[in-house]
């Protein structure tokens, strides 16, 4: 069986096997133990690839498998990977491994919750591998849909509100994006031939000037949505707090990640005359994204909110780093998608696992909690600081490489733009000082607080893995780089074929 | 690989007694984990020696230049189709320099600080934030590019952060930490935007490569104009911003004083000797761009730090905390080596302001790390930071009191301390340069003299206060290192700095101007002489001359509320109007406007109910209708 | 013509000796074995649905009236499935001692409207058309009055059958303008003969509104939502996918045989009824409680998303629209049979007693959620596919922003799909529907559902099978 | 005789029978009165089929056919809905269709 396909087999095997068990100990036993398994997994792909790649293979795509499903429409089951794919396949990975250890003691109705979970795993899985873009939208759903029971029954605060509001702000974002995939599919190659949804093979051709005119906004904002896109990122800050922890990890760590990537891969690169066009409203509205979340998050009070915002600003900054259009920008948003989605994951993990001492996630209500809980309290640190851009960790590389790839523009519109997105991180620097200071510093605030008890083994695992992760890209990111720098050659050659107007 | 390869070494070892020391923090009983951290930077401080000794004299050809060499670079991330980020190793005389003032002091701290953490809550996290601070540091003076230089300046800005933060439990440290963090942040912002101007015009961040004053980056420079000044020369300013900031220039230097917060020993290393110089160290660096492709930019440099080192200095005069006036003094010396840099130009005898700053540099790290660890000595034992609570302390506290003095002469540009010559060069170069600036440093020197001894006088001289128990002096490890250091601030006045760190790396002639020196040196009597009569014996005369110029010396003494400012604009206007109303905006109209679709949506259906009446003759007319209508849209529109 | 040739209606022939071995069987047995009925029904009923599945060669009878061919023959074994499913799982609902008398006619009243179907979709002129579609009609009215005793089911009853009626009588009025300006009521000849002249215009229009009255388009749904309510659960599932497929099916097929040079004018009035019909079901099922009048109007509402297969007007279209037919059925009758199974048990219709119920009830849960997500066109399930390929040829016409509009309709159904998720998963009841165990038939009729419902979108042969058969203008 | 009238006037007719068929359906409030109604609509209908078999097709016989269908199936109609309205006759003691509105939004 091709490497690809069992990324989708070993999630269905695991809830083919929780379906069998009966408690919480047996359920969260086997998908450990599938999870497990999938992150082997992916670790063994990003080897295999690099040795592919290093054995001189320059395929576009990799391991590739393509089988024939639905002839009359020509829709395949087409998987293959480059090295931007493995690096989000990785990255799923290793957040959803933490999230099955961030939710060990779900008590309430623990089959169900793991089952969920590993369903939207698969549909994230699945997205990343799909070069068809009929199975990628139908993985795209398939990430999604779980999110509402995930909410909606485990979630808190007005869970059932934000599951819905999530729910169908999402659909609404596939509303879009399904009258871009078909305007793609029907203009997928010149009059006559065969119509197809295989990005590969729909890049060879132009899709005519107008066509992308039409169809670039609704394929970039139905992406964008879930890439949390000002102004349609509000089911993000509601969605995330009212989510249970490993959901909250999942879905900012990986699923928001689904709309970059679908940007870039969809969007961009199959249209990018009308990208080249466009363009410019979307970096206004990103770069409106990345302060504007910035400021959003110095004032909320709730942590999840908190870190619901900072995700619009670094999602935005995913968003704008595609928009820019060139090789170290795409690089940087790939990396920043990585960076952005170990830090998140690990901050909702900590966030989850401080409410399950203190009950609350009011900073203001809490205070001094380094001195009783120091193992999540130094993590919390490295979160934060990570977060905020520090050398040494992920997010630092991801900004450097976005900030110089927008920079890299000459006029003054992109020089400005990214002055601006620039700015976001000393107003970052505000708000997770903010926190930290306030949660984590100076007396603790209330004596109930004195006998909390530091992480489990299994939370230490849970963020232990992401936070190697995190410094690991953050000291050595030149392979992750490079990786996808040599991915980019097709769609840098494509965009090199484009007529620049006036430029 | 060369001879020099094993500096890399240097900065390595203070990474890895971090990183074993963090990790195994709380497994570490007693002192084990300060005596790992000492030793590491015991090799880090010899190597740095040998470095020393190798570069200047055994590998130095008599008669030539000194040339940089990178000992060691790895490519670490490519960024565009040109700049490719190396992180390595550079070896030449500043960075030479600056290894030997970064090691000494840090390994002085490191053994001060054995006897003044002692029995400290989270004793092996401090010697892991210091050995994190050390490894910054040496990564950032040994970078052999500008963005490695700003990895690392990034990097010691945490560290600082992590130990000004050092008592996390209490809300002043913290803040003030935060504070620190967030205008450096700030000032980076700037550095960064330099950067990304500067890289992107010539193509490379290579140190080497931009600063050889023949080459190509250099040339390639110019480029187009922005508000009467070149694109480089904003570039310039811009990263100027980033140094600024580190080093507490006006108006970025807000932070520094509150950084008093951490432990005294943090201090001295990082808040007076090493990291603060930072922004010295980063202009000196790029010091070839700045004189020959932005001298508008070295204006710059040059009046922001006259100025600052006035207004530090009057501030600095108020003062009660005896931290905080080390600290204006700090910023006060930072300006003036920032302005001695602002006054030089490039190569030769022109170059003296270059090398004056870093002569300055040197000297002041090692006087104003005594300063600090003798103030800690005393705090250490009175338990207070106010000079108000201290009060003939020179019977109780002998070696500090000795090694404090010498210190101040030091500071106060009395011969033969060191602090003259350096002091001295940069006089000469200021008057070469700018008469007006000359004399602001004249007058800066004088009120240094005063401020300086009105705070040794008010440590140890006057009256002894209540003290809890009777202060005794500090122990063996807290006082060599004084000692130590003392011996540094003497005589390292006497180091051929001409020969050694120069602007174009070539010796040249420097002498003692008389005609400077003499007036520096009685403008520093006089200002001891004042100190002397008004803090010498308590008497009313302070209070007179405070109340005499009383509007002047509440300002002064509020900093001249700029602090004040800050707050106003970032809590005021940051927080109330822009993060309020975004939160707000984003509450109420985004996200009105999707649940207002919503509603929408619900009031519409709650709304056409009526159209299912359940009568089923009205069915029937609508059935008829929607005929009718269907036969006109036909007819009609069709 | 030899009379081995009418074995060419097997389907039909079969269907009504079923009707009158069944009235024959029910008058031979005693009062006490009625209820052996049930399993004889459902038995011979089995076989007809198989006998469906033997190939059998294209082929026309009485002059043209009646003809059959692979596709047609795959519609009426579409429906057959789908009435089987509809008969297991009436069983429960049957038993119960009102209906006790009761069951034989059930059974035949429901076989007779089946013919009528078969007959639809076989016809070849307007005769057998309208008779079919009567034949398919009438019955359905008495079923819904079925109980007798209930008010709401009389009004059901008459409701339906005086809108039907009047439907009816402009549809025939239309016809005999279609006979009037051509002369023939035989599709092939007036396919030929369709000039697009104003009267045939009128004609067409009161054609369709006789069919789009049947498929329940807005504006002509109104009387859907009350049928669907008042009529037994089973004759309502009945109606909402039997019925509803075969006037579907028709409808295509028509559409693109005998209307085919109207095409260019009916795309934008179909464009406009997508819409109003997608729209208007959804804002009216927002609000519903009860689960029948909620699915009435959640019929509506896909009966709109049919439209966009036919607006395609191409091979995909129809394949899309028969393939759609075919989910829906399994979706629907998933979620119609786990009303019908809670109503028989508990008698509970709203939304509100479906609280906690998966809590006790996490089988019948699990299936009705899995409709609802296949309803709402939520992948893995079939429903997806549906809806895909539907929009795939809406698109193929060019047809971007209805779409849309259909997307955004599927995202606005979705929300309602939910409540009924969220009322089972989610909300907390006191007291919850009690676990029940339900009888064999309804487990095998929910069984073949949820099959249905999961292997049809993944078995892409499925589509490809009716994508041989099927035929664009 | 009935070929001196000419084909406009049955279908005036016809058109008139098929409106005020539409009319009595929707404005009469007695059930039964509103089945008399769609007789006239359907009556309409077998005009129509039976002149214009008669004038302009006149070698075929659909139009007859169908027209005899038509009134075949009215009658079965009639027989149901006469059915129903006695039921509901029972149950609301009236046949008025106002009552008729238990199910409704």
């Amino acid at each position: 069986m091709n490497i690809l396909t069992l990324f989708v087999v070993i999630p269905v095997l695991t809830v083919a096997g929780i379906l069998f068990t009966k408690d919480l100990k047996q359920s969260r036993l086997v998908s450990a133990i599938g999870m497990t398994a999938q992150l082997i997994l992916s670790a063994i792909l990003v080897y295999l690839y690099v040795t592919e790649r290093q054995a001189g293979n320059m395929a576009p795509m990799l391991f590739t498998f393509d089988a024939l499903w639905f002839p009359a429409l020509n829709i395949h089951y087409a998987v293959g990977v480059d090295g931007i794919s493995v690096a989000m396949i990785a990255l799923t990975g290793v957040v959803v491994f933490a999230g099955i250890f961030a939710s060990w003691k779900m008590e309430f109705l623990s089959r169900e919750f793991f089952i969920s979970l590993i369903l939207l795993a698969t549909g994230v899985f699945g997205f990343f591998i799909s070069l068809d873009l009929f199975t990628m939208f139908l993985f795209y759903e398939i990430a999604v849909i779980p999110m509402y029971l995930l909410i909606g029954i485990w979630g808190s605060g007005p869970k059932e509100y934000s599951a819905m509001k999530l729910t169908l702000m999402l659909m609404g974002g596939s509303a879009l994006l399904m009258v871009g995939i078909l305007g793609i599919y029907f203009y997928s190659v010149p009059t006559g031939g065969q119509l197809t949804f295989n990005v590969l093979e729909i890049a060879k051709h132009k899709i005519p000037i107008e066509m992308q005119r039409f169809l670039f906004p609704f394929t970039f904002v139905g992406f964008g949505i879930l890439g949390a896109l000002f102004p349609f990122h509000t089911w993000s800050p509601d969605g995330h707090a009212s989510a249970p922890t490993a959901v909250s990890m999942l879905h900012a760590g990986v699923l928001m990640k689904l709309g970059g990537y679908g940007a870039f891969r969809v969007a961009i690169f199959l249209m990018p005359e009308a990208a080249h066009e466009q363009a410019w409203i979307f970096i206004i509205l990103t770069s409106i994204s990345v302060v504007y979340g910035a400021f959003g998050a110095i004032f909320q009070k709730d942590l999840k909110y908190i870190n619901a915002y900072s995700s619009v600003s670094h999602c935005g900054l995913v968003l704008f780093a595609v928009l820019m259009m060139n090789q170290t920008a795409f690089t940087g948003a790939v990396i920043q998608m990585i960076s952005h989605g170990l830090m998140t994951a690990l901050f909702f993990a900590l966030i989850g696992m401080i409410y399950g001492r203190t009950h609350t996630r009011m900073i203001n209500e809490m205070g001094g909690l380094m001195k009783v809980i120091p193992f999540l309290g130094v993590v919390y640190v490295i979160a934060g600081l990570a977060s905020l851009g520090l050398p040494g960790f992920s997010g630092f590389v991801a900004e450097m490489t976005v900030f110089f790839g927008a920079y890299e523009h000459v006029d003054l519109f992109h020089r400005v733009a990214t002055i601006v997105a620039v700015s976001s991180i000393v107003i970052t620097a505000v708000y997770i000082l903010r926190v930290v200071g306030t949660l984590l510093m100076g007396p603790i605030t209330d004596k109930h607080f004195l006998h909390l008890e530091d992480a489990n083994w299994y939370e230490r695992l849970s963020t232990i893995t992401l936070v190697i992760g995190i410094t690991f890209i953050g000291m050595a990111p030149l392979w992750l780089s490079d990786m996808i720098h040599f991915s980019l050659a097709p769609i840098i050659a494509k965009l090199a074929t484009i007529q620049l107007p006036g430029m | 690989m060369n001879s020099y390869a094993y500096t890399l070494l240097i900065p390595l070892i203070p990474f890895f007694v971090f990183v074993s020391v963090g990790m195994a923090e709380d497994k570490l009983k007693g002192k084990l984990g300060g005596l790992i951290g000492t030793a590491g930077l015991g090799i880090a401080t010899f190597l740095s020696y040998f470095t020393a000794f190798k570069y200047f004299i055994s590998d130095h050809v008599a008669g030539t230049g000194y040339t940089s060499v990178k000992a060691f670079e790895i490519t670490w991330l490519h960024l565009t189709d040109k700049l490719t980020i190396n992180l390595g190793v550079l070896i030449d005389p500043i960075s030479v320099m600056m290894l030997v003032v970064i090691t000494t002091v840090s390994f002085m701290v490191h053994i001060y600080s054995l006897g003044y953490m002692e029995g400290e809550r989270g004793f092996a996290r401090f010697y892991a934030f210091l050995s994190l601070f050390s490894f910054s540091m040496l990564g950032l003076v040994l970078a052999t590019n500008l963005f490695q230089m700003y990895i690392f300046w990034e990097l010691v800005g945490v560290s600082s952060f992590l130990l000004i933060g050092y008592y996390y439990e209490k809300p002043s440290a913290f803040s003030a930490a935060k504070k620190a963090f967030i205008v450096t942040r700030f000032a980076d912002l700037g550095f960064l935007i330099g950067i990304l101007i500067l890289s992107f015009n010539t193509g490379t961040f290579d140190f080497k490569e931009l600063t050889n004053p023949h080459g190509i980056a250099i040339a390639s420079m110019g480029g187009a104009a922005f508000m009467g000044l070149s694109v480089i020369t904003w570039a310039l300013i811009f990263i100027f911003i980033g140094g600024a900031g580190k080093s507490a220039m006006f108006p970025l230097h807000i932070w520094l004083p509150d950084a008093m917060e951490g432990p005294t020993p943090v201090s001295a290393l990082i808040h007076a000797a090493t990291m603060v110089v930072a922004g010295v160290y980063l202009v000196a660096r790029l010091f070839p761009v700045y004189s020959q492709t932005g001298p508008a930019a070295l204006q710059v440099v040059a009046w922001v730090g006259a100025f600052t080192s006035l207004f530090a200095a009057v501030i600095a005069t108020t003062q009660t905390d005896i931290k905080r006036v080390l600290a204006f003094s700090t910023m006060s010396q930072i300006g003036y080596m920032m302005l001695s840099l602002g006054v030089s130009k490039y190569g030769g005898e022109d170059g003296l302001g270059f090398m004056a700053s870093n002569f300055h540099l040197f000297t002041h790290a090692m006087f104003k790390a005594l300063l600090f660890l003798g103030a800690g000595a005393v705090i250490h034992a009175v338990h207070s930071n106010d000079m108000n609570d201290m009060g003939g302390l020179r019977k109780y506290l002998p070696i500090t009191h000795i090694t404090f003095l010498i210190a101040c002469l030091t500071i106060a540009g009395i011969p033969p301390f060191s602090g003259f010559f350096s002091k001295d060069e940069i006089l000469s170069a200021a008057f070469e340069s700018n008469k007006i600036l000359f004399g602001i440093e004249y007058f800066v020197a004088g009120l240094t003299a005063f401020y300086m001894f009105r705070l040794y006088y008010n440590i140890f001289w006057g009256h002894d206060r209540h003290y809890h128990h009777t202060p005794h002096e500090a122990p063996l490890v807290m006082t060599v290192p004084l000692m130590i250091l003392a011996f540094g601030s003497i005589f390292s006045g006497f180091l051929p700095f001409h020969n050694l760190v120069t602007s174009d790396g070539l010796a040249f002639e420097s002498h003692i101007d008389w005609m400077i020196a003499i007036p520096s040196i009685l403008v520093g009597v006089l200002g001891i002489a004042v100190a002397t009569i008004m803090y010498k014996k308590e008497n009313a005369l302070p209070d007179k001359v405070a109340a005499s110029f009383s509007f002047f010396y509440r300002w002064a003494f509020k900093k001249f509320y700029v602090d004040e400012f800050y707050m106003f604009v970032t809590k005021k206007i940051i927080f109330n109007y822009i993060s309020r109303p975004v939160a707000w905006f984003d509450r109420h109209i985004v996200d009105g406007t999707m649940n207002g679709i919503a509603n929408l949506i619900v009031f519409v259906s709650f709304n056409i109910k009526g159209l299912q009446s359940g009568r089923v003759q009205q069915y029937a007319f609508v059935f008829v209708g929607g005929v009718v209508a269907m036969v006109l849209i036909f007819v009609y529109v069709l | 013509m030899s009379l081995s040739d009418l074995l060419t209606m097997r389907n039909e022939l079969l269907l009504t000796f079923l009707a009158m071995i069944l009235l024959t069987i029910d008058l031979n047995l005693n009062h006490a074995k009625k209820s052996w009925m049930i399993p004889i029904s459902i038995g011979l009923f089995l076989v007809v649905t198989l006998v469906g599945f033997i190939p059998q060669a294209d082929q026309t009878l009485f002059g043209g009236m009646y003809h059959t061919n692979g596709l047609i023959q795959l519609m009426k074994n579409i429906l057959n499935i789908g009435a089987f499913i509809i008969l297991l799982q009436s069983a429960s609902w049957l038993k119960t001692p009102a209906n006790a008398n009761k069951i034989s006619e059930y059974f035949f009243l429901l076989v007779t409207t089946l013919i009528g179907m078969n007959f639809m979709i076989s016809s070849g002129d307007f005769l057998m058309l309208y008779l079919g579609l009567e034949l398919a009609t009438i019955p359905i009215a008495a079923l819904a009055a079925f109980t007798h005793f209930n008010t709401k089911s009389s009004e059901a009853g008459i409701k339906l059958l005086l809108s039907s009626a009047l439907s009816s009588g402009i549809l025939l009025y239309g016809i005999s303008m279609i006979y009037g300006t051509c002369g023939s009521i035989y599709f092939d000849a007036i396919g030929a003969a369709y000039a697009n002249v104003p009267l045939q215009v009128l004609a067409f229009i009161f054609f369709f509104t006789g069919m789009a009255f049947k498929i329940s388009l807005v504006p002509f749904h109104l009387w859907t939502a009350d049928v669907y309510e008042g009529a037994p659960i089973n004759v309502t599932s009945y109606l909402s996918v039997i019925s509803k497929g075969a006037a579907a099916f028709i409808l295509i097929i028509v559409m693109f045989t005998v209307f085919k040079t109207l095409a260019p004018l009916y795309k934008n009035m179909i464009y406009l009824i997508a819409v109003l019909t997608m729209t208007v079901g959804n804002l009216f099922a927002m609000r519903q409680k009860n689960m029948k009048r909620f699915l009435a109007f959640s019929s509506i509402a896909q009966a709109g998303f049919i439209l966009l297969g036919i607006l395609g007007t191409n091979k995909m279209g129809m394949t899309s629209v028969v393939y759609f037919v075919l989910v829906y059925i399994f979706s629907n009758l998933g979620a119609f049979g786990v009303v019908s199974a809670i109503s028989a048990k508990t008698g509970k219709e709203y939304m509100d007693d479906y609280d906690g119920l998966y809590l006790t009830n996490p089988k019948l849960s699990l299936l009705m959620m899995l409709s609802m997500f296949s309803l709402a066109g939520i992948p893995p399930v079939a429903g997806f596919f549906g809806k895909m390929f539907l929009f795939t040829s809406a698109a193929s016409g060019g047809y971007y922003w209805l779409v849309f509009i259909a997307v955004l309709n599927a995202t606005i159904s979705l929300y309602y799909y939910l409540l009924v998720v969220k009322a089972m998963f989610i909300n907390k009841n006191e007291q919850p529907i009690a676990f029940f165990h339900s009888d064999g038939y309804t487990k095998v009729g929910l069984m073949l559902c949820a099959l249905g419902i999961f292997v049809l979108g993944f078995w892409s042969q499925v589509y490809e099978f009716i994508n041989g058969l099927t035929f664009g203008i | 005789m009935i070929d001196n009238i000419p084909l406009n006037a049955f279908l005036v007719i016809s058109t008139l029978m098929f409106f005020i068929g539409i009319y009595g359906f929707l404005t009469r409030r007695n059930l039964i009165t509103m089945l008399m109604s769609i007789e006239l609509i359907l009556n309409s209908v077998n005009i129509n089929f039976v002149v214009f078999n008669k004038f302009l097709y006149p070698n075929q016989l659909h139009g007859h056919f169908f027209s005899l269908i038509v009134i075949a199936v009215a009658a079965s109609e009639a027989a149901v809905a006469i059915a129903i309205i006695i039921n509901i006759y029972r149950n609301f003691k009236s046949i008025d269709v106002e009552n008729l509105d238990q199910m409704k939004f």
